[in-house]
């Protein structure tokens, strides 16, 4: 089959998803089998299509890039943009992901929205965020890129604000929409910029282009700043982070797929996508990497306190994007990506744990209310066991050798440095903190389970992809084994490789003695923070109780999620408010309308004053045409 | 050269038309001022013939004095229109305007008129001196041969041909015709479309005349003065 | 008075003269129109004021010997006869209607 | 006038002249008026004063100018008296255009017996003669009499409606002579009825080259329309005695009465005139041309006035002038008592038939006239 067709399958069957869903399917009908199949189905022919695709790239003679053209999109004057879809090694890693996580979590979402009203709503959005995320990744340039970008961005607010009946979800979603829309902003003049600079958006012929390194502030910094303040606003960084937790009130399987695998890290890819052009910034790479690792320590703060399960998993994520934004400021690309692609499996597989607790628990998200929930759900336990092991990063897990691979980097890579290393140690031992709190809070310690809730285990369609998520977080990191691991075991280092055509990392320069201590110190610390948390919280609970009121003050403001929300509510929003409300009463009252006003009264008044000239005194009009033609005759004659 | 008959006259009769021209705009008794107008045209007559447009003095007094004057006099005599009390306007600010506008038209057609050079403003080849010979004058009985008419349509109808071709032709013939000769040649050369549709307009306006004079007057009922 | 005949050529007639004369007489007639509220003195007005044109024409014809100005004089007057014809008709119209001559009265056609 | 002072004193007296003689025979026709119908209606008609009455016509002038002057009280006063110099002006005026006779070429000079020799004389005459409406409507309005302005509105519509067929009836006649100029006429008409026929020359012994015998219809129209317009007896409804009592001047006594009666004979004598000029060859003698006349008398002009010692052929252009000058008055005296004579024989019009024979009867034929003539001329030039 030829590339073309399997391109257009796989882009094409989630849209085909959505329009059965969204058009034939009856609206209101209850029967979530129909209409979560057609889903799942779609889902799972553009995964099956994105694998050949795969496969086609991995052979040796294989060709570096798959690339279909469909039509030419927009040509004007310089400005060229088609509707061409490139699979290369780093969107044939996406689509993989994408449409893998994707199918597990249609058929997870099956299980789950069987008691809700309109299956057949979610299932058209869900396969609608499918096709774009695949526009997003597969787009040959930075238009389609954009295109995509959008697209999640809507599907985003649609699916978070999907019980849109509830005033606050309808809220979480505007904000989450408004939020991203900031960051697209930015995202747009960084597009214009390029093309001011390069007058053109392919990926391609940038790739061609060879950048001078800009050590000062030059346009091409701006550029690359504008774009990574787009990445901000969708990958939920320090500014523009507050949509995320709010979206947690969408249903989970869409913060499963939405906020933990795809979208979130769709700045991340946009980053690889343009290393070239951001290598020749340091100014903006050092910018990210400080974000990156600031973000991760702040939001793994926040998580520690925080009671509901979902709103933990959601600053877990923000913080674990900090670290690829870490990892890819400093340099190492191919590091931010694999920690992007083991991120997507472990995170995905707690959101969805969580959510078959929730289901379980029927609809019971506070986590002081859960307890000993091992017994109860194993399999979700187990899971979600898998899960937490890999994300504290214990060797042999996948999030191990991400997370490491990046500290590592940090370290060794001339754009990283010591300070900003030990943030991302910091950041790994909160988050293991946070995470085994959860761990003991949801799973082990006695029950807190009040009677009237009967816990009972999720059904084989929503535990399946949890078995299988946990699976592959176990293997995903085995893909990436550092070299000073594999060579011991002679395991070449398959991502490093297969990356390296595409993506230039900073050369890290570092003995592996130095390489093996610093991973021995992450790992250390990461035990230990994670034995205190169970020791606090599975035995002594009084001993917690005791540490709030010390530190009541700290305690309150880190709750409260250090009341960020207010702050923004208090500096941009209200100032805003008032703004327009001045520009109202004043500039549009006052200016515009006056001189509307007047400029009518002025010909009124000069209608009625030439009306005076038509009084029906003949003699008058006889006056006006002698008038004229003394003008004429003047005119003429003195030519 | 000094003063000629033609010249006194001019001046003469000049002065008279101006005079009797204003006579007819403010002496109050309509009959006299139509009669005063009928004296101007006659005296416009006589400058015609002065100027050698002898068929058109001829028409002039026909037309204008004879029938059109006529007309003026037999109309209001039906009127029976005596004095009228107050023919021109009360004096206010209007009529300022009107008589400052008529200066002002007065002043530029007069000095347009006095400054007209030889080439005419650019419009026309004019010879502010005496044209070429005349043959014939108002009061010069004796000379006056009578010039050679030639009579046969062939010779006749070059001559049109020429005048319409070859305009500067047009002077020659200027001084060989008589002058109601050479105004018919062009007449009923040049301008015969233009004579044929003057004919229709004189059928209309008679039609018109005739249609209005019988209509039983006005044809909503207002009172007077209303 | 460029002409080189001697100083008291100023006196003898050109087409000056004529112009000026025609001038005076439209002239004159302008101001019977404005001045004047009987109807039938607008109409004499306005037949001095195309005498006053005719009287320009033929000058002109016989300065520039060309005959265009006689012919034209013969077309105004036919213009005028008919002009006059209408208008006195109208005249007799309206005054048969109103009893009245002086315009003063005419002013239904309001602004 | 001309450029020498003599020759202003000579037009002068040859203007004053003229006019002596047209004023002189005004009474003579009034005596003809009253002596002729009197002597057709086998009546004595005027005898007392003087042999035959002559005296009568002093009588009468010295009556008019000592009747006492009055004027209505109603009367427009300037009008009223501008009223009979209006309407006695065109009839002088219309005289000066009308050639009596050769012009006389004595000591060097040559005078034409004619007051004014235009070469528009024809239309000149028109023009003039259509001011006369003037005096009549002034003296109508001017009386504010109700029957003196009816008599004058009559003859007023009566004149224009007229002058359009007189002038008409001419064209045909101009066409043939080409020319507006009386004098051209004249000598058009000279010896024998003569005329081109398609190349070829046409001659008739026996008839004289005159107008009448080229345009006899031409001839009729103008004779008729020329009563009308002079108001004379079919058309005087303006004066009709029996209704509107004197018509337009009946307001008038005295001396403005009898200018008002020397304008009308006035036109009268110059209609007449024009009739003869037309129509009759004016001055020339019918079969002889002015040429043959002057050889004449140069043979035999000494017997008669050899005394004077001119030059003989000074003496022969006297003498042919005063034939001429005799020719002339012959044939307008003839014509004018033709008027007379038509005024006692045919009864006056209704108002509606004299507008009918105006419009619908002379105006028509004119034009036909001038059709006929058109064509005639046409084929006369096409040489074969």
């Amino acid at each position: 089959m030829t590339d073309k067709f399997l391109i257009a399958t796989m882009l094409l069957s989630p849209l085909i998803g959505f329009l059965i869903n969204g058009l034939l399917v009856n609206y209101n009908n209850k029967s979530y089998l129909r209409s979560g199949i057609v889903a799942t189905v779609a889902a799972a022919i553009s995964f099956l299509a994105a694998a050949t695709l795969f496969l086609k790239l991995l052979g040796v003679s294989a060709p570096e890039v798959v690339k279909a053209h469909f039509f030419e999109w927009i040509n004007v004057g310089q400005f060229k943009a088609n509707a061409a879809f490139v699979v290369d090694h780093i969107s044939g890693i996406m689509i993989l992901i994408i449409t893998g996580v994707g199918t597990l979590i249609h058929l997870y979402s099956i299980g789950y929205m069987s008691h809700d009203e309109k299956p057949a709503k979610y299932f058209s959005y869900l396969n609608l965020f499918l096709f774009n995320m695949l526009i997003l990744v597969l787009g040959d340039n930075l238009l389609l890129l954009f295109v995509g970008w959008e697209g999640v961005g809507l599907c985003s607010y649609l699916l978070i604000g999907f019980w849109f009946t509830d005033s606050e979800k309808a809220k979480a979603g505007m904000k989450a929409f408004v939020v991203n829309r900031i960051g697209d902003a930015g995202f747009i003049l960084g597009l214009f910029l390029i093309f001011i600079l390069f007058k053109t958006v392919e990926f391609e012929e940038l790739a061609k282009l060879t950048y001078a390194p800009e050590l000062g502030w030059g346009l091409l910094t701006f550029a690359t700043m504008f774009l990574f303040i787009g990445a901000t606003g969708k990958s939920a960084q320090i500014p523009l982070y507050v949509w995320l937790p709010d979206a947690m009130a969408g249903p989970t399987p869409v913060s499963a797929l939405i906020h933990a695998a795809t979208m979130v890290t769709a700045g991340v890819y946009m980053i690889v996508r343009l290393n070239f052009m951001f290598m020749a910034t340091p100014n903006t790479m050092m910018l990210i990497a400080t974000i990156g690792a600031l973000t991760a320590v702040f939001a793994a703060s926040i998580g520690l306190f925080q009671n509901d399960i979902k709103k933990i998993l959601a600053y877990s994520t923000v913080s674990q994007l900090g670290y690829m934004f870490l990892g890819v400021g400093v340099g190492a690309f191919k590091a931010g990506m694999f920690h992007l692609m083991t991120h997507a499996f472990f995170k995905a597989l707690m959101f969805l744990g969580a959510g078959s607790v929730i289901h379980g628990m029927h609809e019971e998200q506070d986590v002081r209310k859960m307890g000993g929930l091992s017994k109860k759900m194993p399999i979700t336990y187990l899971t979600f066991l898998f899960g937490w092991l890999a994300i504290i990063g214990t060797p042999l897990f996948s999030g191990f050798f991400s997370k490491d691979e990046i500290l590592w980097k940090t370290f060794a890579s001339p754009m990283g440095s010591k300070f900003l290393w030990f943030l991302g140690v910091l950041g790994a031992a909160l988050t293991a903190f946070y995470m085994t709190r959860l761990m003991a809070l949801t799973f082990w310690g006695k029950s807190r389970v009040d009677k009237s809730v009967h816990v009972h285990e999720s059904p084989i369609v929503m535990t399946l992809p949890l078995v299988i998520l946990a699976v592959l977080s176990l293997i995903g990191g085995w893909v990436g084994i550092p070299e000073v691991i594999g060579h011991i075991f002679s395991i070449p280092n398959g991502w490093e490789h297969w990356l390296s055509k595409q993506v230039v990392d900073a050369a890290a320069h570092g003995s592996h003695l130095e390489e093996w201590l610093t991973m021995a110190t992450s790992v250390i610390l990461a035990g230990c923070s994670a034995y205190c948390a169970y020791f606090i919280y599975t035995k002594k609970a009084d001993a917690l109780e005791k540490l709030k009121n010390q530190y009541g003050k700290i305690y309150n403001i880190i709750s409260n999620k250090y009341y960020i929300d207010e702050l923004y509510q208090k500096t941009i929003v209200v100032p805003l408010v008032l703004l327009s409300k001045w520009f109202w009463s004043f500039v549009d009252v006052k200016i515009v309308d006056r001189t509307t006003y007047l400029l009518a009264d002025i010909v009124r008044g000069a209608g009625s004053s030439l009306r005076l000239m038509v009084n029906g005194n003949v003699q008058q009009y006889a006056l006006y045409i002698v008038a004229g033609m003394v003008a004429v005759l003047v005119v003429i004659l003195t030519r | 050269m000094e003063l000629t008959a033609a010249d006194i006259l001019f001046y003469l009769f000049g002065f008279v038309s101006v005079v009797s021209a204003l006579m007819v705009v403010f002496v109050s008794n309509p009959i006299y001022s139509a009669l005063l107008l009928a004296v101007v045209m006659s005296i416009l007559g006589i400058f015609f013939f002065n100027l050698e447009a002898h068929f058109i003095a001829a028409a002039q007094v026909v037309v204008y004095a004879g029938a059109v004057m006529v007309l003026f006099v037999m109309v209001m005599m039906l009127f029976d229109l005596k004095r009228e009390k107050e023919e021109v306007a009360r004096f206010s600010i209007l009529t300022v305007l009107k008589i400052i506008s008529v200066g002002v038209v007065c002043g530029v057609l007069v000095g347009a008129g006095a400054m007209i050079t030889g080439d005419g403003m650019g419009f026309i080849k004019v010879s502010t001196t005496e044209a070429p010979p005349p043959p014939s004058m108002l009061l010069k009985s004796d000379i006056n041969a009578p010039t050679k008419q030639t009579t046969n349509p062939e010779e006749l109808k070059d001559e049109v041909v020429e005048i319409t071709q070859n305009p500067q032709a047009g002077v020659e013939i200027f001084t060989k015709y008589t002058d109601t000769q050479k105004l018919s040649l062009k007449l009923f050369s040049k301008y015969i479309f233009i004579f044929e549709l003057l004919s229709v307009l004189l059928l209309v306006a008679i039609v018109g005349a005739v249609a209005l004079a019988r209509s039983k007057g006005g044809t909503h009922h207002v009172t007077r003065g209303s | 008075m460029q002409d080189q005949k001697g100083a008291h050529t100023m006196l003898h007639v050109g087409l000056n003269h004529y112009l000026v004369l025609s001038g005076v007489l439209f002239s004159i007639g302008v101001l019977g129109v404005l001045l004047r509220k009987n109807a039938l003195i607008i109409l004499m007005s306005i037949e001095l004021m195309l005498n006053a044109v005719n009287l320009s024409f033929v000058a002109f014809s016989k300065y520039a010997q060309n005959m265009d100005g006689q012919i034209m004089v013969f077309f105004v007057m036919t213009i005028a006869a008919a002009e006059a014809a209408v208008g006195l008709a109208i005249a007799v119209a309206v005054f048969k209607r109103f009893k009245e001559v002086n315009i003063a009265h005419f002013e239904n056609l309001k602004g | 006038m001309g450029t020498t002072w003599l020759e202003i004193i000579i037009n002068t007296v040859k203007i004053a002249a003229i006019f002596v003689i047209v004023v002189s025979t005004v009474p003579l026709l009034v005596w003809v008026e009253r002596r002729g119908p009197a002597f057709m209606q086998n009546r004595l008609g005027p005898n007392r004063v003087g042999p035959l009455g002559l005296l009568q016509l002093a009588a009468d002038a010295i009556k008019f100018i000592f009747k006492e002057e009055f004027i209505p009280t109603k009367a427009e006063k300037i009008l009223y008296f501008m009223a009979p110099g209006l309407t006695l002006l065109p009839a002088a005026l219309t005289f000066a255009a009308i050639p009596l006779s050769t012009p006389i070429n004595i000591l060097g000079y040559t005078f034409k017996l004619q007051i004014a020799d235009l070469n528009i004389g024809l239309i000149y005459i028109f023009a003039v003669a259509s001011l006369g409406v003037y005096g009549i409507l002034a003296a109508g309005w001017s009386s504010g009499n109700k029957y003196a302005m009816l008599g004058a509105l009559r003859a007023s519509s009566q004149m224009i409606s007229y002058e359009i067929a007189m002038g008409l009836s001419v064209v045909g006649v101009l066409m043939m002579y080409q020319t507006f100029s009386l004098n051209q006429m004249i000598t058009e008409q000279f010896g024998y009825f003569s005329f081109l026929w398609q190349g070829s020359a046409v001659e008739l012994k026996f008839l004289p080259n005159w107008g009448v015998f080229f345009q006899p219809l031409a001839f009729i129209l103008f004779l008729t329309a020329t009563f009308a317009e002079t108001n004379r007896l079919p058309f005087d409804l303006p004066e009709g005695e029996a209704e509107l009592v004197a018509g337009f001047h009946t307001e008038y006594g005295g001396f403005k009465f009898n200018m008002f009666f020397m304008g009308e004979y006035g036109h009268m004598i110059t209609s007449a005139a024009l009739i003869t000029t037309l129509f009759f060859g004016g001055y020339a003698l019918p079969f002889i041309s002015p040429e043959q006349v002057r050889e004449f008398w140069i043979q035999n002009g000494h017997t008669l006035l050899g005394f004077t010692g001119l030059s003989m052929p000074d003496i022969a252009s006297v003498l042919t002038t005063i034939t001429h000058l005799v020719v002339f008055l012959a044939k307008t005296g003839f014509w004018l008592f033709f008027f007379i004579w038509v005024r006692w024989t045919l009864p006056r019009f209704r108002y509606d038939q004299l507008m009918d024979l105006g419009w619908k009867t002379l105006l028509p034929w004119s034009l036909v006239n001038l059709a006929l003539t058109t064509a005639l001329m046409y084929f006369a030039r096409i040489v074969k």
